[in-house]
């Protein structure tokens, strides 16, 4: 219903929104501005700097247009059944204005109201054609209902507001427990179902046609894994050290290959001063 | 196991858990040897309550469960206890809130509707944050935009078992003997199926689910 | 201010305040004019603790002050409050594992070129928790991730030496198409994940939907 009420009105919102602030009602319908020497200001003198802030701290007030509408009705006890659309479109084209005035940067919300007003307005000063059922719609029905609706949870809110709330009006009690147990037990893995998963893993990435499996590959990168931890702890290590005799020749390949593979990878650096002189090996560092 | 030690082990156990338990989580207590009937748990729950009577605190039930829990009308010094002062929310959360408490579940779309402006992604994130609203489902519009609805730590938060304890929203006001023609427009608005707004009623029983809403139910509304 | 309500206010600040407070915070809680002198205090603590005698709970002096604490001898029913079932891991985490096993040292961009999805902080903050992978290194590229290997603990908990014993990619092939067990799982994630496991040892649950992974893991993670 926010979209019908659109840019047709455009001639009309620029009317409405140059009609003069003041007109000749009562002049307590006007919302003051200021209070300067004890005088109410509700038009904005063109000559005087306001300060934008100011206005807007005024604007922030309103919860956007519905609850700006409601505000002018209320002001003049009015009751929302009762809104002469005239005069409160008249009122609410006078705030767009000056907000337009400042430059003020205005939501697009309150244009899409005003343009709604404004079709309002031009369809009470239509003739009404009874005869024709759709047509006789009061205009202002529309209008009515979401002022109501709009009203029921504002007011709610403010009731929400009241209610007891945890931290505020009431609070958590509670008491300290002495040697409290909170051990997480940690769940059982069957290392079925690490494999399981891994399976599902080398299926969905659809690895099996094209890599050769090799069976050193496992304990190669176990090895890279020591080789790195090493370096994490002393960042220089001897690439003599790196080999344990005793592991035998199986294991001096292992080793070697994962050098070959951390080095591929870019991970270590190898580092030799001198010719010949001892080769050591470092974590990779920029 | 004899009505004292049951009545201190609730005692105890509330006082420790520092959030609301329920009747089932009480049980849960009790090794399944020694585990006192449901009823018996309620009387010793009863038994506190009567205890607490003139004093500073009570046992109250909250939606999910029961908590030892400080009377309001010692807010005044137990405030004083925080330098900082309570937050309050500001009137777009609120009526944010108001509308996703009554008129549950509904999406932004739908409070924009009402309140006229757009709702701000910060107080929807802000809400969901405090874990008093959550997402509960799409609707099976375009877009499918999230359906909000309150959730248990709302309504503990509150001091509410339900959220037939809210107060009722106001009534729409009957317009009929202001204007006749107004009221004939009205009527005739009424009887045309119009999209939003015309139970005046707590719509809390899912009364005017508008849509379809796709599966999931009430996931993220319990607080554990 | 008479005793009666001194007394409650000191009883449910103890309660409300979650931490021990001592006389001159229990001042603090009284205006200037209404504050009651640090006897009269004493005496209201010495009351609450009378009405205590027999309950499930007392108010102590510790270090800091007061506070209100649960029996010792609760202790055994009041620990089951966070008593937690051992949860299984998901998918998500065992497949993660099995990568950070098989193709270590990885970073968790590795992880996910393989997985075809994000993995998450929780997945690896888990694992590091339980100690079964350790960051060994970082990769010199922008951002320096870390490079994550399994532990001896890992290996200690399944009972392995070394690796070396774990079957090799060829094999879990040829386990693939032997195990029917194995075979169903992975019918079952090819298909729509369902949402029950009838079959409580394998914990496929209905984690993401299969991925297809575009790219083929490259440098770090390929094993020629």
């Amino acid at each position: 219903m926010v979209s019908k009420a659109q840019p047709t009105n455009q001639t009309e919102l620029a009317a409405a929104a140059k009609a003069p602030l003041v007109g000749n009602v009562p002049q307590q319908d006007e919302m003051p501005f200021a209070v300067v020497q004890g005088k109410a200001v509700s038009v904005l003198p063109r000559d005087l700097y306001i300060p934008p802030d100011a206005l807007e701290i005024i604007l922030e007030a309103f919860e956007g247009p519905m609850d700006l509408l409601l505000y002018l009705i209320r002001r003049q006890n009015l009751d929302i059944l009762d809104i002469d659309v005239a005069e409160i479109t008249r009122q609410y084209m006078g705030y767009i204005q000056l907000m337009q005035d400042i430059q003020l940067e205005l939501a697009a919300d309150y244009l899409v109201m005003a343009a709604m007003l404004a079709e309002i307005k031009s369809r009470m000063l239509l003739p009404r054609q009874s005869s024709d059922e759709e047509e006789a719609e009061d205009p202002r029905v529309e209008l009515i209902k979401r002022l109501q609706e709009y009203e029921r949870f504002k007011r709610a809110a403010e009731d929400i507001d009241q209610m007891p709330r945890l931290g505020r009006d009431i609070y958590q009690a509670s008491a300290e427990v002495p040697d409290r147990d909170q051990r997480r037990p940690h769940p059982e893995v069957d290392m079925r179902d690490i494999l399981t998963a891994f399976a599902v893993v080398l299926q969905r990435a659809e690895m099996y046609e094209s890599h050769q499996i090799e069976f050193e590959t496992l304990s190669t990168r176990e090895r890279m894994s020591d080789i790195l931890r090493r370096l994490g702890r002393q960042s220089f290590a001897s690439f003599e050290s790196l080999f344990t005799p005793g592991e035998g020749r199986h294991g001096v390949v292992v080793t070697f290959l994962a050098v070959m593979e951390l080095i591929k990878e870019s991970l270590i650096d190898i580092v030799q001063t001198e010719s010949f002189g001892p080769i050591h090996i470092t974590a990779k560092t920029t | 196991m004899n009505a004292e030690l049951i009545k201190k082990i609730v005692e105890g156990a509330l006082l420790a858990a520092g959030r609301p338990l329920d009747i089932s989580q009480l049980e849960k207590l009790f090794a399944d040897d020694e585990r006192p009937p449901r009823d018996q748990l309620r009387a010793a729950i009863e038994d506190i309550q009567a205890d607490c009577r003139g004093r500073g605190y009570d046992v109250v039930q909250v939606a999910s469960g029961f908590r030892f829990q400080v009377s309001d009308e010692l807010a005044p010094w137990i405030n004083r206890l925080w330098e900082e002062k309570p937050k309050r929310y500001s009137r777009a959360m609120l009526e944010t809130l108001a509308l996703i408490v009554y008129r549950q579940p509904l999406t932004r779309g739908d409070i924009e509707l009402v309140r006229g402006v757009a709702v701000s992604s910060d107080i929807i994130r802000a809400l969901q944050e405090r874990e008093w609203i959550a997402v509960v489902g799409h609707r099976d519009v375009p877009g499918r935009p999230a359906l909000y609805a309150t959730t248990k730590l709302f309504l503990n938060y509150f001091n509410l078992k339900s959220l037939q304890q809210l107060p009722a929203l106001g009534e729409i006001k009957d317009f009929a003997e202001l204007d006749p023609e107004l009221e004939l427009a009205l009527a005739r608005s009424a009887a045309a199926p119009s999209a939003d707004s015309q139970n005046p009623q707590l719509p809390l029983e899912a009364a005017e689910a508008p849509t379809t809403v796709t599966a999931k139910p009430s996931t993220g509304i319990s607080d554990e």
